[in-house]
């Protein structure tokens, strides 16, 4: 048993679980990933219809239900906030239940069958959940199908887009509101022009390969802020594992490439 | 006097104009290249011998929704993908089921996309849509609220692969497993 | 085994990833494109061959600062300004957005952006800014996949009126007020 789970686990982002474990018992961490693998209530009831080989035209509601709810308990424990979507289906399978426990007329017309609304919509979501693989699947532009693109000398007739700084800047604002983990960070002037040098280096050495550490400073016209600014660029660009400085011994010259270059 | 003076120099102009084309080229396009009028049925006619020159060579011309285009033939998608290794993030399963609804079920509603997938759409994921511009919104449905009523777009169509919405593969009803 | 089996193959590759690539291909890309190990001596070589089979056709394969590419001949380019790739006239949010991270935060890859908008870079957008020649590659990121850096060009600054980054605004007084 032990080792289906820990298949059926290792297939999370891929396809759909092919094991249950039967008895539920699935480490706590595992847990959480696993039932991120449902993109909801239906998918989950079809997960639960296929693993146990139930007809989905004649669903036997106390069982699905009592699966279900393991689930859904499973689910309050640890992520509260997913559970709107799965408290709702609870009730839904609650009450076709309720309903299957009437007195039934003494001839069952199809419509009337309390979970008929249920079929018809797991069915259309296992439709839909089908296609969307296979639209995943098929090749498209920028993901498996190369269109041609081939370079042509453009004479500027057409008046390219104008934009504004303040476009820019209302872009970048934009961006900072809504990436929350920017709400404190500061883009300073000094910041900038660091990254700029940054930049700046890259391309140098992209032209140039491999350049004696000295090169890098123009001491006969940069100011010192500027010179400390290019020192500041190469020791993130360092930092950040994109450049490569070499010394073969003390006091000989600092070589500096681009990290990966031969 | 004739600008282009044969068929060839046609043709040429053709292929260049769809090789240096970022994007697929309808038939007006191409009529917009020659000074001179062309008859529709010529230019049908010269882009299908285009396509029989390019028969055996490395690109093939195919038409999708909004008009003709070259593309690497299947058999070089091994070697592409090398060169650029740093792959093109997957679309989450959300995003591609509200695509599927939405380009099998349009046009609909955010709240119809909700009834089919049990789950509320995440805005992100329809920004995600619209902003490949794969989707985007047609109308608004005449209810209270006047929800958006979203579709695919021909550019979801042409990155498909696909000339028309009849040509998405088929629905599968559902089967019922042996295992 | 050798998975190319011959110089018509090999080129044909060649020829297949300079037609469908957005940007010139360096030595080094082109060199990725094979799962065996090739001289470069070998690849100039093909090249050279390549760009005499297209020695009397529509384009000619070209070298410039960075690499390879293939392009319309000369002749064609009164036609090509025809066409008049209708422009829009705006760039869209994810364009502006997009160049607003590389100008505050670059060098960046494509992943980061990604990271910071939420959301998949659409390849037409990095293409709009290369277009434009305000973004360009500065280098790799020396991770698996070995993304591209990107940064703006001498050109942006131009455009926008900047002698420096250090001239765009600085971002304090927004971030502070807005959250």
């Amino acid at each position: 048993m032990t080792e289906t789970i820990s298949q059926g686990l290792a297939k999370i982002k891929g396809e759909a679980f092919t094991a249950l474990p039967r008895d539920l018992y699935i480490p706590p961490d595992a847990l959480e990933v696993y039932l991120d693998a449902f993109e909801g209530p239906l998918d989950l009831l079809l997960y639960l219809i296929r693993k146990h080989n139930l007809d989905i035209l004649d669903i036997p509601m106390a069982d699905l239900t009592r699966q279900y709810m393991v689930y859904v308990e499973k689910m309050r424990a640890i992520k509260l906030e997913l559970a709107g979507d799965y408290l709702l289906m609870s009730a839904m399978l609650i009450e076709i239940k309720s309903r299957m426990l009437l007195p039934k007329p003494t001839e069952i017309v199809e419509e009337d069958d309390p979970r008929a609304e249920l079929v018809r919509r797991l069915m259309e979501y296992e439709a839909i959940k089908l296609v969307a693989q296979r639209l995943d699947e098929m090749p498209k532009v920028g993901d498996g199908t190369h269109v041609a693109s081939a370079y042509f000398q453009h004479i500027s007739l057409i008046k390219p887009p104008e934009v504004s700084l303040n476009d820019l800047t209302e872009a970048w604002r934009h961006v900072l509101k809504r990436a929350s983990h920017f709400q404190h960070h500061k883009v300073g002037r000094a910041e900038l022009s660091v990254r700029e040098h940054m930049s700046m280096i890259l391309r140098r050495l992209k032209s140039e390969r491999m350049l004696e550490f000295t090169q890098l400073f123009d001491v006969a016209s940069d100011g010192i802020p500027k010179l400390v600014v290019c020192f500041l660029a190469i020791l993130e660009l360092a930092r950040e594992g994109l450049l490569r400085i070499t010394q073969q011994q003390a006091f000989s010259p600092i070589y500096v490439q681009i990290n990966g270059d031969e | 006097m004739s600008e282009t003076s044969n068929i060839r120099e046609l043709k040429n102009v053709l292929e260049v104009a769809l090789l240096t084309s970022h994007q697929p080229l309808s038939l007006d396009d191409m009529l917009r290249l020659f000074a001179e009028r062309m008859e529709r049925a010529t230019l049908r006619m010269l882009l299908d011998e285009l396509r029989q020159d390019w028969a055996e060579r490395t690109m093939e011309l195919v038409q999708v929704a909004s008009g003709y285009r070259f593309q690497a033939r299947e058999e070089y998608t091994t070697y592409l993908m090398r060169l650029n290794p740093e792959k093109q993030a997957k679309y989450s399963r959300a995003v591609m089921e509200t695509l599927a609804i939405i380009a099998y079920r349009q046009p609909v509603t955010r709240g119809d996309i909700e009834e089919i997938r049990g789950v509320t759409v995440n805005p992100n994921v329809m920004r995600q849509l619209q902003e490949r511009d794969w989707v985007d919104v047609v109308g608004q449905r005449e209810v209270p609220g006047r929800p958006s009523l979203y579709a695919t777009t021909k550019h979801f169509l042409d990155d498909f692969n696909l000339r028309s919405l009849a040509e998405l593969p088929p629905m599968e009803a559902f089967v019922q497993t042996e295992i």
